[in-house]
């Protein structure tokens, strides 16, 4: 196979072609109302590059979907659906805030012990859904969905406390103390003209990724984790304690999540709003695992992109653009990768390859 | 005992409403499943459902050729995500996942292109769906509220339990319901006595569509009467967590449903008695029940043999 | 043999120069088949020659690639499974083509279901299904589920689905695979009864024992190619052998004599349940000795499966203790038998023997991928597992010698197997359980795997056979116990065995 | 390492359609309103100088949420549509966390008056506000930022306009019970309840007001039934100050032949048999107000309060179904509202009448 037509033949080609037709689909809808797809591709890159600023802002937005594209890609190697993403990351940001806000504690350590506060609940709520399973078979994406809206709810009623809430008249939690923020260093902020909210987050994200692929490909743990996702009863014929690893994938799936919340938190959001509808980042980490092929250096990189057609897309309101056409676009890109195996760029007849 | 049966009445108007929507989505969810494929874009094509029954009863002044149009949307969506699964071997978590992201950005754009906004234009009370019983009850003594109460629903509320009463005998009464049941569970047995898997699972996933569409459309024909961006928020989920507590037999869904709808309505009557609990709290009771009853009563459930794995054909 | 029903004036089936191919690997090179009313013709054949491709072909399940197909001498073209149907055809399926939460009823009519208007008529579906049934002598309960009935059980409703379908001309792949002896003869029976009322009979197989009891006439196929159709009558099993493989074949197994060393499995008084938590095992007692091989006869379902499962970890007994060199292992996880002596060649290799997308080199740590050499600090040494896996394949003759990093999924059944024996093996534990451990493969195969086991045991080893092959168990085995009903109901020595015997025991018959 | 190439390569390929659009965008500048207001921005082209460029930031609750939001920018277009000089646009804010975000997006591209919609963005509104002092804001329902040297904070009584729906109510209700369902508790929300209660109390003291929050603005088929155990409890007028929820109580009193009275927009079209009246919050009238300020350079800090005495509250045009009674009832609370020999009181705690049992 020469290598031009390995590169046709690549997975990552393929998700190339899928962004490309997203796009053209997009404009589609854009021609539709009555909007130039030019002019609003124009706008939406443009908001994405036109300076440090709106980089940074970009990756600032992908950091989350970074930390859950993970957590989801983390689950799907190992054989479970972590549509409950979204419930741990909702949990994490909480636990994030709580101990932001109320925990007296120097910097550095403080932003430390929230990350871990938020792992642990996120982890928390990944064991809660796994025990579920273990102990009584209970189907893990029913009990996501519903521990997705018990976490919706569960973070209202805590924001909601007197020693947690907003003393003005937001229906928000107290911002926590500057001594939580992980955000970069105010002079590089300046020099380097970054957005504000430029923190340390992504640090975390590509340590995360690079822990994720260590652990799945590299450690005894990801071998027996694996093992479990592909064929329960092998793996427990081989003595790996299959009920025990379910509970240690979801832990870990669930810890990400919650760590997601907590950089989220911590570096752009300061506080947590009383919700009034779920904010979907769950299913924005499904989407950011998809577009990676849940291989942590392609979740890294499909997060990035995701983040930024997110802030892009959001700024084409200013055009008077529906910024719905993004979900128009990714939707019609995760469609594509769907069914990428069936484009088939060749350029000769051949053998089936053993891409994947 | 007066409020007691005032308070009866409530939560039978409060379950029957909650449980259409869902109900409709969650027997379309049923189809999907039972036939071997996973569709977790129902919310999606609840949404495209919910979007387009409202615009077309608004154009045409017709009801009932909006719910329709509703349903015929929602299979639209589920054709694509047909196509994928069963054609083209598609994962079909994958193509779910994006038919729920491509379906409320279709409706919303599309919106904003026939009204300028991401809401349709209320309907006036004729081309909405009507109520069947509407005024035949006074109110007054405690059981005429009662009545009233009970009654006072829509007519694609009665339509849901005939739906259902279709799609169980369609299920277990026909010989279609039969080969479909076989294909969840042994595509390759079917395909060996002539039975053409893939129309099958075609002819489901396009059914679980028209449903889900029809579900959506009650949300915005009936409960309110207008489209918005929030109308269709996690009601997809929640049928297909009710087909999977209901062992994905409709008539599990609907126990499924008709629970969430009443812990749904307790909430409200809970939170309108003079108990001082938190309204967070008294939010989470259908999801925490349902949990609980999951792990009382129902437990494991089976789920299809062939569900989620595309089946090719030998060739 | 019953000839006298053929008529040789009725073709009902011809295939002519069927040629198959699967991109570039030809399945099928030229094969000729003609089957005569009333006739039973056997195709007879290693694993992978072709038997299944071809029938599978004459069943519209795919179209051949070139070649014709004739019917009571017209052409017709079968391209799918409800044409065959059409034209008489039908097809029991080695891997039984059944709806296990469906009724025997419905797995019957699925496909040509009795409707009453849109309804489904199952009042005459369950009348026909009664009706094919005496015709047959095929009692069976039309209500019961499939899930909950035996195999042999299973096989008869495959057979009646077909003859509901009005086959003239039945196909049966490989259908005597897991039946006793009593169940094949009771099927040889039910064979010579449908040819005796004018159906034919296609019957695939490579058990040359089956042959001579009831067919007729013979096809061979060796590769993928057409060798001889014989009369079966004119030959002897050991022409056929030589037919089918191409070479001479030795079938009796070299064993050197016993030499029983210490009591290592000692299993007493165990109770079970099977996975609907009905009681299967009734104080079942077995001891296997090192240097033995203790040969478990038995019709699948007697709690053969369950009894490896305890042993192995993987189910929990309700009663009774397994003693492998003196520790009790009942109720401990899987990890603590293999901690104290015991290794196993499962029955469903693909099911719980490997883990298909995962690589021959991680298949072969399986059980101690998180010990030294394999792992260190809980970091897996890649090189360690690749050399070791490397060395494995050289020494046990696994091909391709250079799959060690591709997944197992991509081998041969037969290699899936010599993974999984040479990983067992490489263990180097004092018991060694083998569950139908030559299910499937071919000849060559087989010898390899016997000989594995043989050597497991001149090397000291116990080694529990578990087989509901009778030939394997009394060709392998230095004692036999009987597995019936939960219990161990009778028990020989290897020379002392033969089948009516056995078949006997199997069956529940005292044996005086 | 096939994949890093490839990855490499997406990036490169992502810089290649940047350089494009970059390039393209210096030619779009001028169309870059959008279709609404691309005609009148066109005409305002010749006076390029005197384009005043207005942005808005919504809360979470989205451009279209038949609240605060949408009136805002209803009233922006409205002024775009005939005064040419003003360049309209607004950013849609998803999470709590994209006020900051969407503030310095129109900060980056020189708007001159950036309108922050709601009291969720006083945080955000601050912050930037102190970074930019240059920078002209305004921010609706907010008056912690008034301090602030460039910030208009725009206050609405709304308790007047609920006030004066509660008087219509407490005259409508044969029953002598009215309803009142919220979507949240908040203290914004909770002058809603407390303006209505206030309102049907001064004309019905015998009155009972039943309360519920359904926490959700959009949860209808919770509003339905709300609204449906009200009615059953005898109430036969229902207030709702409860976005898309409310759709669900207007629907519940329309389908028991009871009157609704919506809130913030006249609802009246949601069902004109039976919405007796809206508690209209003139959003609009202020952001054009603010709007027109920036372009006469009259713009000030502080606070701006807009209650009836500016038309900054009021019920809605339609009164169709409003007796004569109620009509006079309704206009001699608000000559007492103008003359402040009526005060409506904001919190629970100045209606010793009545307890809000949802505010506590």
């Amino acid at each position: 196979m020469s290598k031009l037509e390995k590169i046709l033949q690549s997975a990552f080609f393929r998700t190339i072609i899928s962004i490309l037709i997203g796009f053209a689909v997009g404009a589609i809808f854009l021609l539709i109302v009555n909007i130039s797809p030019a002019e609003a591709y124009a706008k939406l890159f443009s908001s994405i590059f036109s300076n440090p600023k709106s980089l940074s802002y970009c990756v600032v937005y992908a950091t989350p979907l970074i930390i859950l594209g993970l957590s989801v890609a983390f689950s799907f190697r190992t054989g479970v659906f972590n549509i409950g993403a979204e419930g741990q990351f909702v949990v994490g940001s909480m636990a994030a805030c709580v101990v932001g806000i109320l925990v007296p504690a120097p910097p550095i350590v403080l932003p430390i012990l929230c990350i871990a506060a938020a792992a642990a609940a996120g982890a928390l709520w990944g064991i809660i859904v796994g025990f579920l399973k273990v102990k009584w078979g209970i189907n893990e994406v029913l009990s996501m969905i519903m521990f997705n809206w018990i976490a919706f709810y569960l973070s209202n009623y805590i924001a909601d406390l007197p020693i947690i809430k907003n003393e003005g008249n937001a229906e928000a939690t107290k911002n926590v103390q500057e001594a939580a923020m992980i955000l970069l260093p105010k002079s590089w902020i300046d020099s380097l003209g970054l957005c504000n909210s430029a923190s340390w987050g992504i640090l975390i994200a590509a340590i995360l990724a690079v822990v994720v692929y260590i652990i799945i490909e590299k450690t005894s743990l990801g071998y027996s984790l694996k093992a479990v996702g592909f064929n329960r009863d092998a793996a427990e014929y081989g003595g790996i304690n299959a009920n025990r690893s379910v509970l240690i994938a979801l832990a870990i799936s669930g810890a990400m999540g919650g760590i997601a919340g907590a950089t989220n938190l911590l570096g752009i959001g300061q506080r947590i709003a009383i919700f009034t509808a779920q904010e979907s980042y769950g299913f924005q980490g499904i989407i950011a695992a998809l577009i990676g092929a849940s291989n942590p250096l392609g979740v890294f990189v499909g997060g990035l992109f995701y983040g930024a057609i997110k802030y892009g897309g959001s700024r084409l309101n200013i055009i008077g653009a529906p910024s719905e056409v993004v979900n128009v676009i990714m939707g019609t890109v995760i469609f594509l990768i769907a069914i990428s195996h069936i484009f088939n760029f060749r350029l000769r007849k051949k053998k089936k390859g053993g891409d994947k | 005992m007066d409020n007691f049966i005032n308070n009866l009445g409530i939560l039978i108007y409060a379950t029957l409403l909650y449980t259409a929507p869902l109900l409709y989505a969650a027997m379309g969810s049923c189809f999907s499943e039972v036939s071997g494929v996973v569709n977790i874009g129902i919310e999606g094509m609840m949404t495209v459902g919910a979007f387009t029954g409202a615009t077309v009863a608004y154009f045409t002044g017709n009801p009932w050729l909006g719910f329709v149009c509703a349903g015929l949307a929602g299979m639209a969506f589920a054709l694509l995500h047909g196509i994928a699964t069963i054609q083209f071997g598609a994962d079909q978590t994958i193509s779910g996942t994006a038919i729920n992201f491509l379906a409320p950005g279709v409706a919303i754009v599309t919106a904003k292109a026939i009204f300028n906004s991401s809401d349709t234009v209320p309907l006036d009370p004729s081309s909405k769906i009507p109520t069947l019983f509407a005024g035949v009850f006074s109110s007054g003594t405690p059981w005429s509220n009662f009545m009233k109460n009970v009654f006072s629903t829509y007519a694609s509320t009665y339509l849901v339990f005939v739906v259902l009463v279709v799609v169980w005998f369609v299920f277990y009464k026909t010989r279609f319901g039969l080969r479909m049941r076989a294909c969840g569970e042994h595509p390759l047995a079917c395909q060996s006595l002539g039975i053409n898997v893939h129309r099958t699972r075609m002819i489901c996933v396009c059914l679980s569509g028209f449903l889900a569409g029809l579900g959506g459309a009650c949300m915005t024909m009936a409960t309110s009467n207008q489209f918005r961006p929030t109308s269709i928020v996690g009601q997809g989920f929640i049928a297909i967590a009710a087909v999977i507590f209901g062992k994905f037999r409709p008539q599990g869904a609907m126990i499924g449903c008709l629970l969430f709808g009443l812990c749904s309505g307790l909430r409200v009557v809970i939170g309108s008695s003079s108990l001082n609990i938190s309204v967070q709290l008294l939010s989470m009771i259908p999801y925490v029940v349902t949990v609980i009853v999951l792990i009382l009563f129902v437990g494991k459930s089976h789920v299809p043999a062939a569900n989620g794995k595309p089946f090719v054909k030998t060739k | 043999m019953a000839t006298e029903h053929i008529d040789l004036n009725v073709k009902v089936v011809e295939m002519r120069d069927i040629v198959k191919k699967f991109g570039d690997f030809v399945a099928n090179d030229g094969i000729n088949l003609t089957v005569h009313k009333g006739e039973i013709h056997a195709i007879l054949g290693e694993n992978g020659a072709g038997k299944s491709t071809l029938m599978n072909q004459l069943y519209g399940m795919f179209p051949p690639t070139s070649g014709q197909i004739l019917v009571h001498g017209k052409p017709v073209v079968l391209d799918n499974p409800q044409k065959a149907i059409r034209e008489g055809i039908g097809m029991v399926h080695q891997h039984f083509m059944l709806v296990p939460p469906f009724t025997v009823t419905e797995n019957i009519v699925l496909g040509m279901e009795p409707v009453k208007g849109i309804k489904l008529d199952m009042a005459k579906a369950r009348q026909d299904v009664k009706e094919i049934s005496e015709r047959y002598g095929l009692s069976i309960d039309p209500d019961a589920k499939i899930e909950d009935i035996s195999v042999g059980m299973q096989q008869r409703v495959e057979i009646r689905k077909a003859l509901y379908r009005g086959a003239e001309t039945l196909i049966l792949d490989e259908p005597t695979a897991s039946l006793t002896p009593q169940e094949i003869t009771e099927l040889i029976h039910i064979m010579h009864s449908l040819t005796a009322d004018g159906k034919s009979i296609i019957l695939i197989t490579h058990k040359l024992k089956e042959i001579k009891a009831s067919a007729d006439y013979c096809t061979i196929i060796r590769l993928g190619k057409y060798i001889d159709t014989v009369k079966v009558a004119d030959v002897t099993e050991n022409d056929l052998a030589s037919l089918m493989v191409g070479r001479k074949v030795t079938f009796s197994v070299e064993k050197p004599p016993m030499k029983a060393g210490d009591l290592v499995l000692d299993v007493k008084d165990l109770h079970g349940v099977d996975y609907r938590g009905v009681e299967i095992l009734k104080g079942l007692s077995i001891q296997v000795h090192k240097g033995e091989i203790l040969g478990i006869a038995g019709i699948d379902g007697n709690g053969q499966t369950e009894m490896v499962e305890i042993i192995t970890g993987l189910r929990k007994a309700t009663g009774g203790q397994v003693l492998v060199n003196g520790t009790d292992v009942v109720n401990k996880p899987p990890r603590f038998g293999f901690e104290h002596g015991v290794s196993s060649i499962p029955a469903d290799r693909q099911r719980h023997g490997l883990v298909l997308d995962f690589s021959v080199a991680e298949n072969m740590i399986l059980q101690n991928y998180g010990q030294e050499p394999f792992s260190k600090k809980g970091i897996l040494d890649q090189k360690a597992i690749g050399q070791y896996t490397q060395d494995a394949m050289e020494k046990y003759d696994i091909r391709p010698r250079d799959a060690v990093r591709k997944p197992a999924r991509t081998l041969s059944g037969g290699n899936q197997q010599k993974v999984i024996i040479a990983r067992e093996v490489n263990n180097d534990k004092d018991l060694l359980i083998a569950v139908n451990p030559t299910r499937g493969l071919d000849v060559g195969a087989i010898e390899y795997v016997h000989k594995y086991i043989i050597e497991q045991r001149n090397k000291g080893k116990a080694v529990l056979l578990v087989s509901f092959e009778l030939d394997e168990i009394m060709s392998l085995s230095d004692r036999i116990d009987v597995i019936f009903d939960g219990k161990i109901s009778g028990s020989m020595t290897g020379d002392q065995a033969n089948e009516e015997t056995l078949g006997m025991m199997m069956a529940g018959g005292k044996v005086q | 390492m096939k994949k890093l190439i490839a990855l490499l390569l997406a990036l490169v390929m992502c810089l290649s359609l940047v350089a494009c659009g970059t390039s393209d965008d210096a030619t779009t500048g001028d169309a870059a309103t959008g279709d609404a207001t691309t005609e009148d921005t066109a005409a305002g082209d010749d006076a390029v100088a005197e384009t005043i460029k207005v942005g808005m930031v919504t809360d979470v609750g989205g451009v279209n949420d038949q609240s605060f939001n949408q009136t805002s920018w209803e009233g922006l277009q409205a002024l775009a549509a005939e005064d040419p000089t003003f360049e309209v646009s607004y950013l849609e804010s998803k999470t709590d966390a994209d006020y900051a975000s969407n503030i310095e997006s129109f900060i980056d591209e020189d708007y001159d008056l950036i309108i922050c919609v709601g009291y969720m963005l006083a945080n955000a509104t601050r912050e930037a506000a102190e970074a930019n002092p240059d920078q002209m804001f305004a921010i609706i329902d907010d008056n912690s930022c008034a301090d602030l040297p460039n910030v208009a904070c725009l206050m609405f009584a709304q308790e007047q306009s609920s006030y004066l729906v509660g008087v219509v109510a407490g005259l409508a209700t044969e029953s002598n019970t009215v309803g009142y369902v919220q979507g949240q508790v908040s203290d914004s929300m909770n002058q809603f309840g407390v303006g209505f209660i206030s309102g049907v109390l001064s004309v019905n003291p015998e009155a009972t007001v039943l309360q519920y929050n359904v926490n959700s603005f959009a949860d209808a088929p919770g509003g339905s039934t709300a609204a449906t155990n009200m009615i059953t409890n005898g109430a036969d007028v229902i207030f709702h100050a409860a976005g898309g929820t409310g759709n669900g109580v207007i629907e519940a009193c329309a389908a028991n032949g009871v009157y609704a009275i919506g809130v913030d927009t006249d609802q009246s079209p949601l069902a004109p048999e039976y919405v007796l009246t809206s508690a209209m919050k003139r959003v609009d009238n202020a952001v054009q107000d603010i709007s027109k300020a920036v372009k006469d350079g009259t713009f000030t800090a502080g606070t701006h309060l807009y209650d009836m005495t500016n038309g900054g509250v009021d019920i809605a045009p339609t009164q169709d179904l409003l007796t004569e009674e109620m009509i006079a009832a309704v206009e001699e609370a608000k000559a007492g509202i103008l003359d402040g020999s009526i005060v409506v009181p904001t919190t629970a705690a100045e209606v010793p009448e009545f307890t809000l049992a949802a505010a506590e």
